[in-house]
């Protein structure tokens, strides 16, 4: 059953979004800057008004006030009270709503605890550094028990170790607690860990809303490709092992030699920036190295985008610009393509033993 | 490093100007008349009634300010324009005008009939509280209001997401974070209603032992003359009025500092 | 019954007698009476306006006169109750030598009077200046007039001050202030009238009976014997000796108009 | 919502107690006096008189204001506090005696030697001015101070990073960002400066065609008991005083509706 | 030369910093969340006393007012201007230094282009969304030409496409002007892509300054190998290129194998969470499969932490919670372990062709 419906909303940059959140679901809402993915959380939490419909298990939610909505929110500007320390952040929402002491007490010591914010605990948020601010926020915002949370960039100023268990934990906690909860963040591969499903938004428009694997290797848009910097997906059409711990895939005319780990190979995102292009024949061995020609130089800011043309599997690579004035290329020119195996991702048949 | 020094001997100008006055009451000052009249049965009289009368309408004023303030500052409405500027009405019309506009109000036809309900303001103590409030309640507004335009909206928002109704939100954030300005305001209103003489004495008369407060007292000796007996009122009303707001202010910045 | 509390309204130049008075008056008859003073134009508004009070003491005859024709107080109450003189009053030790009437019109002095719109002695002092200058002794004692003063004892605090040299006032400021302002006093032939302080029931009592014993006890020797130690004149006769000559006692005058707009 | 209602509720409440006193003037309120009385030249003068003063008045009160306002928010020295209590001394004296301790001053030592140095503030224009200066500045001062106080230090800093001195971050960021509140004082300050009547009557004397404001003029009639004179005056006083700020700040919101 | 120099430097948090900025340099400065490097950027701007000296090309600078030090700074909490529409905020500095209007026009519509914001020339700062601002405040804090920029998380509120490009954008420009510059980040590969030195700040105390690669191979200290999060980091004692294009690697007693790229390889470091550990034998090769003892058991907050040796090789792998529970490990037991090749990192002996 949809927890969080929005219909036909329209606001500022949004045209006209329709979007299902289902029950428990923790879905993450990805997209450049200016999407208007804060917009959306505003409009659910009821902070702004808006043309179309928000619906929260079925009923009607445009005429409910944002504390009667039951919707905790972690603002993208974060904005703690400045009036009260630490600890009384946190509680502040389970003061409002009337918990006992005791509950409060526990509550507030358990999240500073989970959050490594104790020592801050009689601190006012003025002296805080950013990412200790953050915590708080992040604290403040789970902490009075709502059924759906709305969470903005919560890590945008965490350091990379606490955002990654943060992460985690909070997945783990928002399971366990059954709540519904939409996370807005920049970085695909975060939202890949944790989220049920991702929503990828794009000057307004949701481009496309899927599980996080197929988001990777379908991308349903031009947009959302280049938004995941993967414009180059090889579905593979055979796979076939070698005796030397290598496993060998073809895809169209192209036969990519990857390392085996137990599992067969459904599809094969390469990043442009790790294929590599040399117009003299590079040393090594001959490992995914093929010849190609140029088919399309794109010039951009600071580096150059090469679409190339292998057996007639096209492929997009990136050169700096020093390499690409280096190296005299032109479109129907034959070059050398090393593609790197390093930050090759793959779908495989079966899933890794513990994750 | 300059310009700092520049805006600070600004305040100091300010201040020397209002203290070379204070100490200009010096040279007629009189140490025994000053006992003398300090101690006195209707001075002490004075004083309990412009304390107390002050004390009582500041807060009156500041609660029907605060909620005010809060609808002019963040609600917008038909007439908000309007009443904001009609606030102004107590500054612009002087306090013995104003006192007169009160007493014509109590012969207009509504007027009369409050009166004959038994609400009588007129030279009664009452009417000290009612001049008082007049003249304070609109600038309470005002002052409040500045003060809450300048607090973002957006910590009610938070406040509400996090369960709280509009009257908490005010209640637990607004007014918390708006304290030093509503701070600001109950001492100048305060100060204001505690020197209010022009209204008092239209409204309330100039009766001893019954109405005097005061400002009114200062005006009898002034009105008799008597320049060494106004110079130690004054210098009394000085004592008590600022004695009492230094002690306010050191009492709350303690507070205040830390949010 | 004459318990009922009293209101009355004095204009505040009869402040210093009236106070001695009232509390004679409570001390003799255990009455309860309060006492608004006041500018007593100001004061006439606050009775009109407040269609209370119920006896009415005025320095000055005119405004009487006035409160009668709007039905303010009950006209055949009206009672003389001290009388005064006008003089010109100087700071003390006449640091300019101020003789008479013609050293006000003297370069270089400073003059305050009273308004004569809103307060007696403004007006009598304008009849004198009118009546007994030539037209250039008239301009110059205007160009001297620095300031009007809205009330009879902002006149005495300018002199108290020094604000100005001279002023237009009344006979009892020398008493008043012994060490501070002198007086000098006026030939016979230029004051004009002299002003009686009068007393009169207000229309809107509801206690004729104890404001009728107030006026009673403000005509005893009692008080008289108060006002004049307050140095006012308890009869005209006392007025006129030190005057110097007969003359009328209060009434209407018109020497103002030419006064208002300059 | 309820809370909102209330608090509208109360604004509007205050709204209507004003609104009262206004309307009741029109009980006495007399047609053709109005007009005879606006066009009269004294009627005029008093008017014009009023205008300039109070303008000028607050100009100068709020030139001096802005400064010490920033000094005594930002700034840490000693006397602050002091200072800061000082300021509340044209409320807590009434503007009569407020006048009476400005003319015992000019007859203290200091004062004599200003006067005879050819100051004439007393019984001047220029009285007028000194009345309303002193008894506005020290509000205008914490008025914008309280403003000020609202507004982080951060965005100075980011001036100062950006190569702004002191004194030109000032310019371009404090008062810009406090320009709300200055207005907001300017405001108070020009009505209080427009309404000002017991400190310039005592200074400056109440001299028809020479030192007669609107105020004293209203005084004028009360005190001689002209009910409907009075009415019609604090008319003219309220139409022209609130009429100005009235368009001041609908001049002044799409300016700061902006920001 | 040094530029900046910070010596004994106390305040908060910072215990007795040493710190040189050497001309032109761009440092990063990386550390978690209450390290003190908003701290270090507040001192060198001069917004905050502090014990100990600041110098700038040795001249002592602790008493010389912001507005003179010619720093350009841009604030965690960016701060825009409320009353200034984008393009005013911009072009601030500019104009307080009285560039000739030409000037600033110019730079104004070159910055705004560069950032992408040149559609939002006329709006005030409250109507733009987080990444929005972000970039306005970058574009305000380049602007004036200083000499010397501090960014704090100069892409914490960017979307990964624009936080990417605009990173190598500002390092080349800085190059370019010969700017010396300090970012504050917590992404620690974010900061080997632009940084010529790396700071790693820790509680108050610089714990490491050196070469980008040197951080991550030679951490010098627990914490920073923590921070890093490589805590397996392995010498390489000999290579063995197969002819199947792997390369087999020997370090200690145990061999790894690597796709063959055409270069020597160094040092290996290798992702706690990429070593699995079975405790059966996973089907599939035996490629980097071992046998290995469990020598030690961490539960942290989500995760555990679990030490194996591998032929006297100790290695700290990752495992989550649940993947624990199901497994009943011990110490002293006898797991399969298995090294995943994904995000292996390594040295080589030469570089990339183009880089
Ligand atoms: N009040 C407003 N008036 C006009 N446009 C607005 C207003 N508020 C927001 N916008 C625009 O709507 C768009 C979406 O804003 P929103 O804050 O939702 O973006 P976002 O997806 O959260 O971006 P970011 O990742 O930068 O936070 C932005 O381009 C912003 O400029
Ligand atoms: N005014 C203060 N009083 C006490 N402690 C303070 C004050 N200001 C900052 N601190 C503390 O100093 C430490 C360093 O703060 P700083 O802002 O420099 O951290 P940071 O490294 O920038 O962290 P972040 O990555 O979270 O922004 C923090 O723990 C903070 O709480
Ligand atoms: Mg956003
Ligand atoms: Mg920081």
């Amino acid at each position: 059953m949809p927890l969080i419906e929005l219909k036909n909303i329209q606001k500022h940059v949004l045209k006209d979004i329709n979007l299902i959140v289902r029950d428990k679901e923790l879905l993450a809402l990805v997209g450049p800057n200016g999407a208007g993915k804060t917009t959306i959380l505003n409009i659910i939490a009821g902070l702004t008004d808006y043309k179309g419909e928000v619906l929260f298990d079925g009923n009607k939610m445009d005429h409910t006030p944002p504390h009667k909505r039951g919707v905790g929110y972690l603002f993208q500007d974060l904005a703690l009270f400045p009036h009260l320390d630490v600890a009384s952040n946190i509680a502040y929402g389970l003061r409002i709503q009337h918990y006992p002491e005791a509950t409060i007490e526990g509550r507030v010591k358990e999240l500073m605890d989970a959050l490594h914010i104790t020592r801050l605990e009689k601190r006012y948020p003025q002296s805080l550094s950013g990412g200790e601010k953050q915590r708080v926020a992040i604290a403040r915002a789970i902490a009075p028990f709502q059924k759906i949370l709305l969470l903005d960039e919560p890590t945008a100023s965490l350091d990379i170790q606490t955002s990654k268990y943060l992460r985690m934990e909070l997945c783990a906690l928002l399971k366990k607690l059954e709540i519904t909860a939409i996370f807005v963040m920049h970085d695909l591969l975060g939202a890949e860990e944790i989220a049920d499903r991702i929503a990828i938004l794009h000057k307004g428009t949701i481009e496309q809303i899927s599980r996080p694997g197929d988001i990777f290797f379908n991308p349903r848009t031009r947009m959302v490709s280049e938004f995941i910097g993967m414009p180059n997906i090889l579905d593979c059409n055979d796979c076939r092992v070698l005796s030397s711990g290598l496993i060998e895939v073809v895809s169209g005319n192209m036969t990519i030699v990857l390392p085996y780990e137990g599992s067969t190979i459904k599809k094969i995102a390469i990043p442009p920036h790790d294929i590599y292009i040399s117009d003299t024949k590079p040393p090594g061995p001959a490992l995914n190295r093929y010849r190609a020609t140029v088919t399309e130089i794109v010039p951009l800011r600071s580096v150059v985008r090469i679409k190339v043309d292998i057996n007639g599997n096209s492929l997009l690579t990136e050169l700096s610009m020093e390499a690409f004035d280096e190296m005299d290329l032109d479109i129907g020119r034959e070059v050398f393509v090393i593609i790197k195996l390093r930050r090759l991702r793959y779908v495989e048949e079966f899933d890794d033993y513990h994750k | 490093m300059t310009f700092k020094k520049l805006s600070i001997s600004m305040s100091f100008a300010v201040f020397v100007m209002y203290g070379v006055l204070i100490l200009s009451l010096f040279y007629f000052y009189n140490g025994s008349l000053f006992f003398d009249t300090l101690i006195s049965e209707r001075t002490l009289f004075s004083i309990r009634l412009s304390l107390f009368t002050a004390t009582v309408a500041t807060l009156v004023s500041v609660f029907c300010a605060v909620p005010s303030a809060y609808a002019l500052s963040r609600f917008r409405f038909p007439g908000r324009q309007l009443i904001d500027t009609i606030l102004e009405l107590p500054m612009i019309v002087s306090p013995v005008a104003l006192g007169a506009v009160v007493l014509i109000f109590f012969n207009t036809p509504p007027g009369v009939f409050l009166q004959e309900r038994g609400v009588h303001f007129v030279f009664t103590i009452y009417g000290i509280f009612l001049a008082q409030f007049i003249t304070t309640v609109g600038i309470a507004i005002r002052l409040i209001k500045a003060a809450m335009d300048e607090i973002p909206v957006r910590y009610e928002e938070v406040a509400r997401t996090l369960g709280a109704s509009p009257l908490k939100a005010f209640f637990t954030v607004t007014i918390p974070l708006s304290k030093k300005g509503i701070i600001a305001a109950s001492i100048l209103t305060w100060a204001k209603a505690l020197g209010e003489f022009g209204a008092t004495v239209t409204i309330a008369g100039s009766m001893a032992m019954k109405t005097e407060t005061i400002p009114i007292a200062i005006f009898m000796r002034l009105a008799s003359a008597d320049i060494e007996g106004t110079a130690v009122l004054v210098l009394i009303l000085i004592t008590i009025g600022l004695g009492t707001l230094y002690g306010v202010r050191l009492l709350t910045r303690k507070t205040t500092s830390l949010t | 019954t004459s318990k009922e509390p009293l209101l009355i309204f004095c204009g505040a130049a009869f402040k210093r007698p009236m106070e001695e008075i009232v509390t004679l008056y409570r001390q003799k008859t255990g009455a309860e009476v309060n006492v608004n003073y006041g500018g007593v134009g100001t004061l006439f508004s606050q009775i009109l306006l407040s269609r209370q009070g119920d006896v009415f003491v005025v320095p000055s005859p005119d405004i009487m006169e006035r409160a009668k024709t709007k039905g303010v107080i009950v006209s055949d109450s009206i009672k003389d109750i001290a009388y005064v003189a006008p003089c010109i009053n100087v700071q003390n030790g006449n640091p300019k030598n101020i003789q008479g009437l013609k050293d006000l019109a003297k370069p270089g002095i400073r003059v305050g009077l009273a308004n004569p719109e809103i307060v007696y002695i403004g007006a009598i002092a304008v009849e004198i200046i009118e009546k007994n200058l030539s037209p250039e002794e008239k301009k110059a004692i205007r160009n001297n007039i620095v300031t009007y003063v809205e009330d009879f004892n902002k006149l005495a605090t300018l002199v108290v001050l020094k604000q100005v040299d001279a002023i237009i006032g009344f006979h009892f400021l020398g008493g008043w202030y012994p060490d501070k302002v002198d007086t000098v006093k006026l030939k016979p032939n230029k004051v004009a009238r002299i002003g009686a302080g009068q007393t009169a029931v207000i229309s809107y009592t509801g206690n004729r009976k104890g404001a009728d014993e107030f006026i009673r006890f403000l005509l005893s020797e009692e008080a008289k014997a108060i006002f004049r130690k307050n140095h006012y004149f308890g009869s005209p006769d006392d007025a006129f000796r030190w005057v110097g000559a007969k003359k009328p006692i209060g009434g209407e005058f018109t020497a103002i108009e030419g006064w208002l707009k300059k």
